[in-house]
């Protein structure tokens, strides 16, 4: 045990080494010539871009057109990150350093639908809202990975408890044609395969990975088996009712705002109220207080009386109900039927959100929404006939996580005792 | 196997043009079937069709489901005995070929290009045995195989041109999931119509999602399972004005039909099969579907083996010889017009006598 | 009176070793008992026995004559029982507030924490107690000393009766130490009783009211302050005399080995944690680096041997710069680190120990031929080595893991000892061992500096310090305060410049004592 | 000392003797022959018992018969579980009956499918050597290598390129060439990853996830453009690779048996023997076992790091390579099943040693290769043998589950289990 030595002074060196700063800078400047040489040259003068900053299909809380002219907005968008850069290069920003990264990749997004859509116009309010349910499966999979990994319990079994709970959700909905009771039906699936990896992991004190990695082959293998067995023979067991936009009196209004969190799915509520409900219970009350501390130093919490395996048992239950309601997104909020891996790895992304998000509830969600967004983003240009591949363009959220990744995120701070099975003597 | 219920309903609306004659058989094979005392000798002599699915897998809501549709409609119709393997990867392929070999199948179906290398191979080492592959043709055929390919465009530009005259924004949509030949022919096809139709009435009707200049440009889910984002995907096009919208992604589709469902202003286009009859929870909302008649094409190769006419080759199905449908507008028919069907029907016309020409 | 704790007949059986052997042990209201014994004794698990963290195969437990059942700490919690444990129960990322309250959290509306409430609590225990603590301050960011309070105030604040101190100062400086020393005769005149846990003999004799030495897991005798002194407590202990002196003979040091210039080190939340050090250690010299734990002696020793990159400065070897030479180039450059701490750092704990002795050596001949281990030498090594340095094993590929505390120090002594080298860093080199292998690690110590090597010693023990070091280097929060030569000071002159205060008579009276004021 | 030396230095002989042979730690080893197996083979039988019991309860003829009678239940229950079992079975070893036929008719095709089951199995199994010792080498090297399968699809791209776009080359060139270029293509996949953990502290389990789906687009990208099948008109298939690239097959349809399954046992030894035996080996688990300490001995963590990766990633593209060039001949989309994700269970069943890798990926193998046989004859979906890996994997991993189930004893020795961290561990 190494101790740490004590703060001796209170001033930090925000020093960013020097060859980081020169990439940077000059990262920033290649994103001023490319918006420049890409968008900025190949514009006809006086050509406006229309957004749209109502979403399709929704009658309330229209907000008017914002209509900008291309060119001269472009231009500004140029002169933003080479600014950038040039600061970058000569004096650097110190703290504010990964902030100004973020804003010239801002505008070298904005610039490239502006660009697209010059001429015509486009849906920027639908972009938003449909990033925000883009991101839902991956926020509460991340969710759900923060309650349990909080404790001190890893789950790479997300994965699996989303695509079981996708299929049981549509399964029981389908039976009792009721879309709550197919969304107990999933939270439950979730449940209990939570209580497996729970019973392997905190009383078996098997690996927790590989008890993880055996619910996903599990759920893989048996929701396929399922599918092929039942479903696929009889429609009428995979044809859950669907929720629908609730919106929400009042608040529904707002333009922009209202039809992107208020006038929408049912999940999409749920995912907030989570947010605030995990952020709170983990952090302002004592069950979250003795939760994290399970997951810091289980020892300590258990020389204190608490029971660290019963914690860490709720926690892991927790998460699979998290992960169970994500599971019956899929079928019961986004498209009313099951197929075989329709989560599509979504489980895993989630993953990524949570370490993305250090652990923090507020921190996966904006990981899930920076996912959400490059998914819609990536969407969107297809749609506006981007010149770039519709492969290539799919690569676009996994590529910006891992540069952010590298880039701009620090290390993150795991549970201390993340991982590792608690032994009382 | 997928939609048993409406299995049966399909097979009468079917026109395909062979059909009637087969029909008849039909009638008297489940009687003779019915008593139990037989079951031995049935079990030797019962005639075995086996599929073989490219990954897609059997519910793919596209050429796997609809060629073992043809194989279902057998089993009920002639009294055939069907089987059929799943592939999870193109190493399957040839095992799986070799397992329906071993186990003495009639006729081995297989489906998807991708598989035409391996059934090649099979069929030069099994000259005795019968093959059919959906959506591949052999140059030159192959005597023991029968390619199924088509030529969705047909029916495709047939759908374009009714979406066209449908629309009520001047915007359509289309995406698909890979941007890979038979699923770009059902989008050109559709481009194709919109523009027919744009140059017929002088109209400015906009395809979104397609470009005719590069095929493989355009909006694409870049995956046949994530309904997910057949969803988004389809909400963005209704975003941006589409009001008929034709996804090309199998269940991904499926994703798309359940967003225009709930914003209840967008019509949907099904692919491959008639989805008023296999998706019939969408059916309020399917303005018609591009009809690839898989089904319709293996039955008769399971007959040509059946009554022994069986000879390799390839067919085209195309909308003269009825392999290709653009379906029923069914509840949706208030919406066409006299007017406008007739036009589909010259252009169908058109099309046959090769009038129209598709690139 | 009746005592308010009893133990009678205490014993606990683990594989291979009866750790407790029908102890009985009684302890009286507003009394201070010092518990003895060398390491492995048995003293740890006794008091885990006593908190619930243990089960005793026989004996049962009294409190006020009662006869209870612990079977949990919340049992012995509730029971009035608290424990200072050896290693710090503390959550690092936590504040002092939520560590004190964690397990008896005041709550408002429900289960919302109500930290303010707590906190007028702590502040109102602190008080009254004299154990100054910032209830919102992170732990992780205070020193060791206060965290000590921080513990002590858990227990307090548990309202405990019975507090358990298990080798409370280790990690504390002298003057640290006798603050705490007062610190707990004033609870106990407060009425709290106290089990005061130690291998010091000195502290023992100072606070406590009654002596109880366990050897092997039994109890060999009860003594007082009064009774005993430092001679007669040590035999009792370990069961024969012992040496409590190294010999050593003056030596005149010979060239610079390693200088440090204005070494600069900053922790990863880039805070200044090695403020602009400046140190040389001579060939056949030992250096010692007094501090308490916790002053950027373990960053320093990181910079020197390469494990951290250091933020500004300069440090060279035999005159070659090392600042930012990676950990084999050092070593290959003659150098050799012990370090604190040996199972994160010195071992792989899975790896046989022959593997281990060949860990920062296997890759050259002859280990290596080519890709390809020479097993067999390694072996041959390794029998070598444990013939040599008297490590207690089963054999060379038996397990490090399965090793005691003392041979798992020695298996790494004798890695780093065995090749030919210019310089040694150790850092606490005896840390948790018993006196028998101080003795030898010691004498191994000393014998290397014999030899002509340059030797930096760490270690938080003064005694170590004082009575290895030629010279002795004071860090305080980062800075070295003094560099002095060990035969001119007083140990209580080290320990109070270790609080960061330089003794104003002792120096001027004697203004040569002082080798070099780096301030 | 507590012990008596005289044992421990008889058992440290013959643990030596152990080390020298299977180069396991020791403490591994401490176990009689059939302590040793007993687990795995319980672990097998209860999930083989498990799937039986899925049968049972997903056949409806047995619900009829149960209406029935409750003896013509169980009477089904026993059909129904035997057939389907026997199915696996001769799916995968053979049917006795079968090959004792053949053989009698000296018919060399009849022969040929007699005896094909069990070397298709092995086939089966060849992918997941390779794939099962890339995660089993990351898990030894301190890192959750979950990029197995883009690693793999990278790898399968490179070896396909260079299978076909190369002309002229002799047999004894090309193939080695296009095999060596999947590694190489797998190691690089592999690398990134590793070079971020290195450089950037970047966590490898969210880039090796990142990298799957990023080749996957990759892959799909190449095919259905720049190495699309002339003549295809852009499906995502590749030419297929020329014959000198293709690795052999030893016996004519449909027997697929083929020289990649002895390269495959070669790079087995040769992974255990670079583990095991070299320095390099003792370096990678060094910093796998306490990163900590290995920094401290002067290893480089990050270079090992990105070395471990690339390594694994090379073992990968192996998995890839030997595919195409011995089976697909060709490359398409659906290239792999998920040997990527099944070799994660693979890997920690075989204790992430070489030699057990080996034969988990031939019981893998063998339960893919049967349930074929299964499908065919019992209609049961294949998947059911993913529940059942997912049991097995469970039983293992679990020792005292089935310790209960089956009341064994516990052995003495804890035994020591694979090492994987959680995500803190292997950060230095
Ligand atoms: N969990 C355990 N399993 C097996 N043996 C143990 C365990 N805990 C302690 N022991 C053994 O019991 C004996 C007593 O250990 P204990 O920790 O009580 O000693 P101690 O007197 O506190 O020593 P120290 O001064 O080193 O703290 C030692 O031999 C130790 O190895
Ligand atoms: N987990 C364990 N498994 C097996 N034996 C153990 C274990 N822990 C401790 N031991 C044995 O218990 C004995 C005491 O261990 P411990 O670490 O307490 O030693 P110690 O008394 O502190 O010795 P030293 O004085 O050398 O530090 C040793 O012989 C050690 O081998
Ligand atoms: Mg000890
Ligand atoms: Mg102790």
């Amino acid at each position: 045990m190494t101790t740490r030595s004590q703060i001796i002074q209170r001033k930090k060196i925000y020093e960013i080494p020097p060859t980081r700063k020169l990439f940077l800078g000059i990262v920033e400047l290649l994103i001023a010539l490319v918006i420049l040489l890409g968008f900025v040259i190949n514009t006809e003068p006086n050509t406006l871009t229309r957004f749209v900053m109502t979403p399709g299909g929704i009658d309330i809380g229209k907000m008017p057109d914002w209509v900008i002219p291309t060119l001269p907005t472009l231009i500004i968008l140029t002169i933003i990150p080479a600014l950038i850069g040039l600061y970058q290069l000569v004096r650097g920003f110190g703290r504010a350093t990964n902030g100004m990264v973020g804003l010239s990749a801002l505008c070298l997004i904005f610039g490239f639908i502006t660009w697209q859509a010059s001429g015509t116009s486009v849906n920027l309010a639908g972009m938003f809202t449909s990033a925000v349910l883009l991101a839902v499966p991956i926020t509460l999979g991340a969710f759900s990975g923060v309650l349990s990994e909080r404790a001190g319990v890893v789950n790479i079994a997300i994965e699996g408890m989303m695509l079981m709970g996708s299929m049981i959700g549509s399964l029981i909905g389908s039976i009792t044609n009721n879309a709550w009771i197919g969304l107990v039906g999933a939270i439950l699936s979730g449940l209990l395969l939570s209580l497996i990896h729970a019973i392997l992991s905190i009383k078996y004190k098997i690996n927790q990975v590989i008890s993880g990695t055996v619910i996903n082959i599990f759920s893989a293998g048996m929701t396929a088996f399922i599918s092929q067995k039942y479903l696929q023979t009889n429609q009428a067991l995979n044809s859950p009712p669907l929720f629908t936009r609730i919106p929400i009196p009042g608040l529904a209004k707002i333009p922009l705002l209202g039809p992107m969190f208020f006038n929408t799915n049912v999940f999409v509520y749920l995912t907030f109220i989570l947010l605030i409900v995990i952020q709170v219970a983990l952090f302002s009350t004592r069950w979250g207080l003795r939760l994290r501390s399970v997951g810091e130093h289980p020892r300590a919490a258990d020389t204190l009386g608490i029971d660290v395996i019963r914690t860490r048992y709720e926690a892991v239950l927790l998460s699979g109900i998290v992960a169970g309601l994500a599971g019956g997104f899929f079928t019961l909020g986004s498209v009313g039927r099951f197929n075989e891996g329709m989560t599509a790895g979504k489980g895993f992304i989630g993953l990524a959100a949570m370490i993305f998000g250090n652990w923090r509830p507020l921190g996966a969600m904006g990981a899930g929404l920076i996912f959400g967004f490059a998914d819609a983003i990536g969407s969107k240009l297809l749609l506006l006939g981007s010149a770039i591949p519709p492969q290539i363009m799919a690569m676009a959220p996994y590529l910006i996580t891992m540069i952010v990744l590298a880039g701009f995120i620090g290390k993150g701070d795991a549970p201390a005792a993340d991982g590792e099975p608690y032994e009382k003597e | 196997a997928p939609a048993a219920p409406k299995a049966e309903e399909p097979a009468v609306e079917e026109p395909a043009v062979e059909e009637p004659v087969v029909e008849e058989p039909v009638a008297e094979e489940p009687v003779v079937e019915e008593p139990v005392v037989e079951e031995p000798v049935v079990e030797e002599s019962k005639f075995l069709v086996c599929q073989i699915t490219d990954t897609g897998g059997i519910d793919d809501k596209s050429f796997n489901q609809t060629a073992w549709k043809g194989i279902e409609d057998a089993i009920t119709d002639l009294g055939i005995e069907g089987k059929y393997l799943e592939s999870q990867e193109v190493a399957d392929y040839e095992k799986y070929l070799n397992a329906f070999i071993e186990e003495g199948c009639d006729l081995i179906v297989t489906v998807g290009f991708l598989i035409g290398d391996a059934t090649a191979a099979a069929a030069e080492a099994n000259p005795d045995n019968n093959f059919s592959i959906v959506d591949f043709a052999y140059d030159p055929p192959v005597d023991n195989i029968v390619g199924q390919i088509f030529q969705t465009d047909e029916s495709a530009f047939l759908a374009g041109y009714a979406a066209a005259a449908v629309t009520k924004t001047g915007i359509v949509g289309t995406f698909g999931g890979l941007p890979i030949p038979t699923v770009t022919i059902f989008m050109k096809g559709f481009v194709e119509g919109v523009n027919y139709y744009n140059e017929v009435k002088g109209t400015d009707v906009v395809v979104l999602g397609y470009d005719l200049e590069d095929e493989t440009k355009g909006l694409f889910s870049m995956d046949f399972d994530d309904q997910q984002k057949g969803r988004e995907l389809a909400v963005s096009l209704m975003d941006e004005g589409a009001d008929v919208i034709m996804p090309v992604a199998g269940p991904v589709g499926l994703g798309a039909a359940a967003a225009i469902q709930e914003r209840g202003n967008a019509y949907l286009i099904g692919v491959d099969s008639d989805w008023y009859l296999t998706a019939p929870e969408y059916g309020a909302i399917t303005l018609t579907s591009v009809m690839k008649m898989m089904d319709a094409t293996t039955f008769q190769v399971i007959e040509s083996v059946l009554d022994g006419t069986f000879t390799g080759g390839n067919i085209v199905g195309t909308l003269a010889n009825g392999g290709l449908e653009l379906a029923p507008f069914h509840d949706l028919s208030d919406l066409i017009s006299a007017e406008l069907q007739a036009e589909l029907d010259q252009i169908q016309e058109d099309i046959i006598a090769g009038k129209i020409v598709l690139q | 009176m009746a005592p308010i704790l009893e133990l009678k007949g205490i014993t606990k059986q683990f594989p291979g070793v009866l750790a407790n052997d029908h102890i009985d042990l009684a302890l009286n209201k507003g009394e201070i008992l010092a518990l003895l014994g060398e390491n492995g004794a048995g003293k740890s698990t006794l008091m885990n026995i006593l908190y619930g963290l243990y089960q005793p195969d026989e004996g049962d437990i009294f409190i006020n004559d009662e006869k209870i059942v612990i079977n949990s700490p919340t049992d012995a919690i509730d029971a009035g029982i608290g424990m200072v444990h050896q290693h710090f129960m503390l959550i690092p990322v936590f504040t002092v507030v939520e560590n004190i309250m964690l397990g008896q959290e005041s709550v408002k509306f429900g289960d919302f924490l109500d930290r303010a409430d707590a906190s007028k609590k702590i502040l109102e225990i602190s008080e009254q107690f004299n154990l100054p603590v910032n209830p919102n301050d992170l732990v992780r960011d205070i020193p060791v000393g206060i965290q000590q309070k921080v513990e002590i105030i858990k227990l307090l604040y548990r309202q405990a009766e019975i507090l358990i101190f298990d080798e409370p100062t280790a990690v504390l400086t002298p003057q640290e130490a006798d603050e705490l020393f007062d610190i707990m005769r004033s609870l106990a005149k407060q009425g709290k009783s106290i089990i005061f846990i130690t291998h010091k003999l000195r502290e023992v004799l100072e606070v406590a009211d009654r002596i109880m030495v366990i050897r092997l897991g039994a109890v060999v005798g009860e003594t007082t302050p009064q009774q005993a002194d430092k001679n007669s407590l040590a035999a009792m202990m370990v069961g024969r005399e012992v040496s409590l002196v190294v010999e050593k003979e003056t030596k005149v040091p010979g060239d610079i080995v390693v200088s440090i210039r204005d070494l600069l080190v900053t922790d990863k939340y880039q805070n200044i944690v090695v403020d602009h050090v400046s140190l040389d250690v001579r060939a056949g010299e030992v250096v010692g680096i007094a501090g308490v734990q916790g002053n950027g002696q373990t960053e320093l020793v990181e910079a020197i041997t390469g494990l951290r990159k250091s933020a500004g400065g300069q440090v060279t070897l035999m005159g070659r710069d090392i600042t930012h030479a990676t950990p084999r180039k050092i070593t290959e450059l003659g150098s050799a680190h012990v370090p604190e701490d040996r199972q994160m750092d010195g071992l792989v704990l899975p790896f046989p120990t022959a593997e281990n002795l060949v860990l920062c050596t296997y890759y050259k001949k002859p280990f290596s031929k080519g890709a390809v281990l020479q097993y067999q030498i390694i072996l041959e090594h390794a029998k070598r080595l444990i013939h040599d340095f008297d490590i207690r094993t089963p054999s060379a590929l038996t397990p490090v893991s399965n090793l005691s505390g003392g041979n798992q120090q020695k298996v790494i002594i004798a890695r780093e000892l065995s090749r030919p080298i210019q310089f040694l860093m150790a850092s606490q080199p005896t840390r948790g061992l018993d006196v028998g292998s101080i003795e030898y690690i010691h004498k191994r110590l000393v014998q290397k500096r014999d030899e002509g090597c340059a030797v930096l010693l760490v270690s938080p023990e003064l005694d170590e310090v004082m009575e290895l070091s030629d010279r002795i280097a004071v860090m305080f929060r980062g800075k070295i305060l003094a560099i002095v030569d060990s035969q001119l000071v007083t140990k209580e002159q080290v320990g109070l410049m270790m609080t960061g205060e330089i003794p104003e008579e002792g120096f001027h009276a004697n203004e040569n004592r002082v080798v070099e004021r780096t301030f | 000392m507590k012990r008596e030396p005289n044992k421990f230095e008889e058992a440290g002989q013959v643990l030596l003797q152990e080390i020298n042979e299977t180069g396991d730690e020791p403490t591994t080893q401490k176990r009689s022959l059939w302590s040793a197996i007993a687990i795995p083979v319980l672990a097998i039988l209860t999930g083989l018992i498990i799937g039986a019991v899925l049968v049972a309860a997903t056949s409806t003829s047995v619900y009829e018969a149960f209406e029935h009678s409750f003896g013509e239940g169980l009477r089904t229950i026993f059909i129904e579980v035997f057939t389907a079992y026997k199915a696996l079975f001769t799916g995968s070893i053979g049917d006795p009956a079968k090959i004792s036929n053949a053989l009698g008719s000296g018919d060399d095709r009849l022969i040929r499918a007699a005896f094909n089951p069990f070397l298709e199995s092995l086939v089966q199994a060849t992918p997941y050597i390779f794939a099962g010792l890339a995660v089993a080498l990351g898990f030894r090297s301190g890192l959750f290598n979950i990029g197995v399968e883009g690693q793999l699809f990278i790898g399968a791209a490179c070896a396909t390129y260079v299978g076909y776009a190369i002309t002229g080359l002799p047999f004894i060139i090309h193939m080695p060439l296009a095999f060596l270029a999947g590694a190489l293509g797998g190691a690089l996949w592999g690398f990134i990853p590793g070079l971020l953990k290195a450089t950037t502290g970047g966590h490898e389990v969210i880039n090796t996830i990142m990298m799957n789906y990023i080749a996957f687009r990759l892959t799909e990208w190449l095919l259905s453009g720049a190495m699309t099948r002339p003549g295809s008109g852009g499906m995502p298939i590749s030419p297929l690779i020329q014959e000198s690239a293709q690795i052999p097959q030893f016996f004519q349809s449909p027997i697929r048996f083929h020289l990649g399954f002895f390269i495959a046992l070669g790079v087995a030894w040769l992974v255990w023997w670079l583990l095991f035996k070299t320095k390099w080996g003792l370096n990678l688990r060094t910093v796998g076992a306490n990163p900590r300490a290995a920094k401290y001995a002067g290893l480089s963590i990050g270079k090992s790091y990105a070395i471990a990766m690339a390594i694994s990633g090379a073992l990968a593209g192996m998995a890839g390579g030997v595919q195409i060039l011995a089976v697909n001949r060709s490359m398409a989309l659906g290239l792999s099943s998920g040997y990527g994700f099944d070799s994660i269970a693979l890997a920690l069943i075989g204790n992430n040693h070489p030699l057990g890798v080996v034969l988990t990926s031939i019981l893998f193998g063998t339960l893919r290769n049967g349930a074929t046989r299964m499908m065919v004859v019992s209609k049961i979906p294949v998947d059911i043998v993913d529940v059942m890996q997912a049991i097995i994997l469970m039983f293992v991993a679990a020792p005292a589950i089935i310790r209960s189930l089956y009341r064994l004893r516990k052995p003495k020795q804890e035994e020591e289990t694979a090492f994987v961290s959680g995500w803190g561990g292997g950060q230095s």
